[in-house]
């Protein structure tokens, strides 16, 4: 059905975007915690910064961290060094990018369902024993779950259809970098490549729906069917 | 054009492929110094604007960095019969950060692979792009391709391209001579031979869905001998032109 | 206003120490300051008065969910609270078993596991009874896999009562614990409640309207 | 500070993002209440279509735009010759191309807020006298306004950043459908531009900034700032 | 369980079409079917049975938010629903002033905007108070522009009962409407359902717990 060359950019699509919402999602879920429960002085601040990757133009976005996290970059120069982590023309690039562009959705369905937790819940636990970690971990976190679910289809409907900022920051390279969107772009320049790119874009719909279907699920186990978590 | 919502957009509507950008922005400032309403300049990937005709869109003129995509036009009749000229040729060049002390220039066999002391090449995507076919004809020619082929950084357009060795990303580029001559931050180590790869044209036409009363006036302004010295201001040549 | 006592049952003269409520506070709600004065021997203290007159209030501080603007907390001989010694026990050290007047069960836990809760948050400290026990003699047995949404109010409340019972709790807060209650559960729970002041001495603040409930569990009697 | 060309790419960018959410924003709480309250066939297609753009890449989505809203696509046409809107090189194609991007993040947010309603309280409402649509305008609706206010900012950003489908549906005519992201792309292509980049991208920033300063205030005006609305 | 009416006060044989309660239906419950049976005379109807038996679930299904599987709903001779006849009416149209045992406020209007909420579907029937009267009267007058998360327990009360009285209600279902209140805000409540029942004869469904309460205001007691 596909050729091995399409298998190798959806492998590579899903491998980009899985990592790239595990490592979003606890940042997220902090940030999302910060700025729903705590005001602090640069909190409007943290809130636009959140949303940069939003306004901005993804190959703008792509071309800041080109500049931040390239190899003469002031991060990716210490994330080598120290870390042995290179992001320039690297899948690990790649994955950056799409966190970097999911980041602000995931974070905004997160606090949308930690602002809907009732705070009596909270106050109750507590006077059950639970401290401030045991009250998150077992009565904001799961009462947060719609949010957080939310925030995996948002993310990783996001990241697999990442491109600008991805193109730019990591480049377009077959095995690497070339992720389905990439893929499509590059069969899109040539004139008649309708077929190859109608393939490659009904595999990215068939992933997100197949990552839709999962959630609808997940949260149909995680949830009473209304949205009310169970976990 | 059916519905040119007149007033407000005088002028005719010039796709133009965004490698163009400086050169036909002075064009249509030349062009409404002489009196005429200035042409209203899109620019996008050769590509998008090409499909956007096909899709029926009403646009006055066409210039392209790619003929494909102008054969593909041409094939349905989408241009205007006898309108299609090329407007413009352009060269590749290899290119260096600016401050790099790489001494290397582009020759049957040269040593690109150790030039490149482990990082990439950085070049327009190389089976799309119009700029990146011209690069891996070249690289075939003069016999480096397999040395360099896993080790490219294909980015979205040459502009792209130019960016990743200008921000230190990769130690070398190819890129169109317009490109480089004017960018801070780089350096060009050399021209390809001219035979090493397909001539570069830019070809330009009038789209038949169009019909600006000036868009045939533009077109032969673009191409009197006024145009051609705002183009060659910009490291495009046009000596090529039938 | 100051609640004093109005009645004792088993009013002895104490050493201060062996207070089971000293308590001294003024707790600020909108446009009310509600101040309460308690210090008794007897165990169980019943806190009375109209509605909206801050007897929620007044728990909420003992658990540690309102700072008081003054004054001091001390149950069972344990301070929790001392505005001028700067004591402020975080809410989960206080060991509160607090049946909240809207009982706050959570509602993504099934019955079982809310009971659960509080236990492993013990301390060391035995709970009175075993969970399944306490469900039988409050008659949730058979709902324990149910979610709080599933199930009818004074299920909801009992499920609150077992809920607090079973954290092993240092001392009880009750805000009408027998609140939409049948008479028959009502005297399950008011009987537990007395095994409890009487078998383990923990000192529980009982918030009722009901006289007769008062009358017959309280020694010392706060109005507010 | 700004020079007038760069004032019109500002008023055409805030034209565009402002008539995009207002016109997506109905049809988006409409799309998140059949998701949220109702079960019927087609359910998960539905959910798939409305997270399609997020999915694939713009470009794709601006392809399949020209295809559908173009001069000679089936809706382009008929749109065209009914109701006289043209799309093609006009800041209507524009704010469509945003409209379409936005559409599923602003379906998202509002759902959340639409789950976590309690339904007790609609009941109680339909005793009261209130018919179901009574019920949706004086419970369900402002009950959810954290999501409105969510999908607001998400649809508001994601819009002002829109850059491949509408590149690609409207194309890049100064005046008309270049937007500020299409303007950071054309300023990108002259070298030694930056400072024109960076001018823009800013502009950007601060008018994303604005905006979520505005719908903080607006969200603590509009609920107690817990997330719970007052309105 | 059918229950039938234990004592009268005002009994006195009528005919059918005058019955102010005319229910027979069965409600399924997981677990459970509740079944009920009520035919009176009596304006006021007590329904009382242990925590967990029903009552709330048949109010519900009065109030047309729980089907019932098979039987008749008829209130003050209008029929509201029918399994045999296909009569279903939406909850809207049946007018009904529901004191729901959670008291439902609406978290997002004040105490003022909570008690308008169903003035304006009166359909011209006049309601028993104007809303500041109704608010003095159960006094929350004081507490008409605080939001429900404001108030105390009692006050949550009392501000559900004048919302549901000042809807101009065809009937009343009160769900354990004095629960919480303390006594002297028991007896103003209690007066005013007696005005309501001796003055407009309006049906009501009465849920308690408190015998005292049934044996004052009931005609009919009907027990789960
Ligand atoms: N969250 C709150 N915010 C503001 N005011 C409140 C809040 N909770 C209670 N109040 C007010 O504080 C006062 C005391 O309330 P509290 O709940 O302590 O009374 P209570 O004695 O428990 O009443 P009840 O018997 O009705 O439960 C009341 O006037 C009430 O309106
Ligand atoms: N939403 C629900 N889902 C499933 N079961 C429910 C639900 N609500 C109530 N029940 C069950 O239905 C039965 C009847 O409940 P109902 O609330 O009608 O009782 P009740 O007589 O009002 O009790 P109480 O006096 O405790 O309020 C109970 O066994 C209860 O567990
Ligand atoms: O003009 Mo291009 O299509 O960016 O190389
Ligand atoms: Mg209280
Ligand atoms: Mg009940």
């Amino acid at each position: 059905m596909l050729t091995s060359a399409e298998w190798d950019i959806v492998a590579l699509s899903l491998k980009v975007s899985l990592v790239a919402i595990a490592v979003t999602l606890p940042l997220a879920f902090a940030l999302a915690w910060l700025l729903a429960r705590r005001r602090f002085p640069g909190m409007v601040l943290l809130d636009a910064l959140v949303h940069l990757p939003l306004v901005l133009p993804p190959v703008v976005t792509g071309y800041l961290l080109l500049l931040a996290f390239g190899p003469q970059g002031p991060v990716g120069s210490i994330a080598q060094r120290l870390l042995g982590i290179v992001f320039s023309f690297h899948w690990t690039g790649a994955a950056l990018a799409a966190a970097v562009m999911a980041l602000p959705l995931m974070v905004r369905a997160i606090r949308l369902s930690i602002d809907a937790v009732d705070t009596r819940l909270e106050s109750a636990a507590r006077t059950l024993g639970a401290g401030r970690w045991d009250v998150f971990r077992r009565i904001t976190l799961p009462l947060a779950a719609p949010g957080v679910f939310a925030a995996l289809v948002l993310g990783f409907a996001r990241s697999i259809g990442e491109f600008g900022a991805t193109i730019t920051f990591a480049s377009n390279i077959p095995g690497e970098t070339r992720t389905l969107p990439l893929g499509i772009y590059t069969a899109l320049q040539v004139p008649g490549a309708e077929g190859e790119v109608a393939r490659l874009a009904i595999i990215s719909i068939a992933l997100s729906l197949a990552a839709l279907v999962a959630s609808e699920w997940l949260v149909r186990r995680g949830t009473d069917g209304k949205g009310r978590p169970v976990l | 054009a059916p519905s040119q919502e007149g007033d407000k957009r005088a002028g005719p509507i010039v796709l133009a492929a965004a490698s163009m950008h400086d050169a036909l922005e002075d064009a249509a400032d030349a062009w409404a110094r002489q009196g005429h309403a200035r042409p209203a300049l899109s620019f996008a990937a050769s590509s998008a604007a090409a499909r956007q005709i096909e899709a029926g869109a009403p646009a006055d003129l066409f210039v392209s960095a790619d003929e494909e995509w102008m054969d593909e036009l041409e094939g349905r009749d989408l241009l205007v019969e006898g309108s299609r000229a090329v407007l413009a040729t352009n060269r590749l060049v290899l290119i260096a950060p600016a401050g790099s002390n790489a001494e290397i220039a582009p020759e049957p066999g040269f040593a690109l692979a150790e030039a490149l002391e482990g990082g990439r090449l950085a070049v327009a995507e190389t089976e799309s792009v119009p700029a990146g076919r011209y690069a891996k004809a070249a690289l075939v020619d003069l016999g480096v391709w397999n040395e360099v082929a896993d080790r490219l950084a294909p980015a979205e357009n040459v502009r792209a391209a130019l960016q990743l060795v200008a921000r230190g990303a990769a130690p070398l580029g190819i890129t169109y001579a317009s490109d480089a001559l004017a960018a801070p931050g780089v350096k060009v180590l050399g021209e390809f031979p001219a035979g090493s790869h397909p001539p570069i044209r830019y070809p330009l036409a009038l789209v038949a869905a169009g019909g600006h009363p000036q868009a045939g006036a533009f077109r032969g302004f673009l191409l009197s001998p006024q145009g051609a010295a705002i183009l060659a201001r910009h490291g495009f040549g046009t000596a090529e032109r039938d | 206003m100051a609640g004093a006592p109005r009645h004792r049952r088993q009013g002895q003269a104490c050493p201060v120490n062996a207070l089971a409520f000293d308590i001294d506070i003024a707790v600020a709600r909108p446009g009310r300051r509600i101040e309460v004065r308690i210090a008794s021997t007897d165990s169980l203290v019943a806190l009375v008065g109209p509605s909206g007159m801050g007897k929620t209030s007044v728990l909420d501080a003992i658990a540690g969910l309102l700072g008081p603007a003054c004054g001091h907390i001390e149950v069972g001989g344990k301070r929790l609270f001392d505005a001028a010694g700067q004591v402020d026990m975080p809410p989960e050290r206080r060991g509160a078993g607090y049946v909240f007047q809207d009982s706050r069960l959570f509602p993504h836990l099934s019955v079982e596991q809310n009971l659960a809760f509080g236990t492993r948050y013990a301390d060391g400290r035995a709970p009175f009874a075993d969970p399944a026990e306490c469900a039988e003699l409050l008659g949730i047995g058979h709902l324990l896999h149910r979610r709080p949404r599933e199930l009818s109010g004074g299920e909801i409340r009992r499920a609150a009562i077992a809920r607090a019972l079973l954290r092993a709790p240092r001392f009880l807060l009750l805000d009408e614990p027998t609140a939409s209650l049948d008479d028959a559960r009502r005297q399950d729970i008011l009987r537990i409640v007395e095994q409890i002041r009487d078998r383990f001495a923990l000192p529980i603040l009982y918030v009722s309207h009901d006289r007769s409930e008062v009358d017959r569990l309280a020694g010392d009697v706060v109005e507010l």
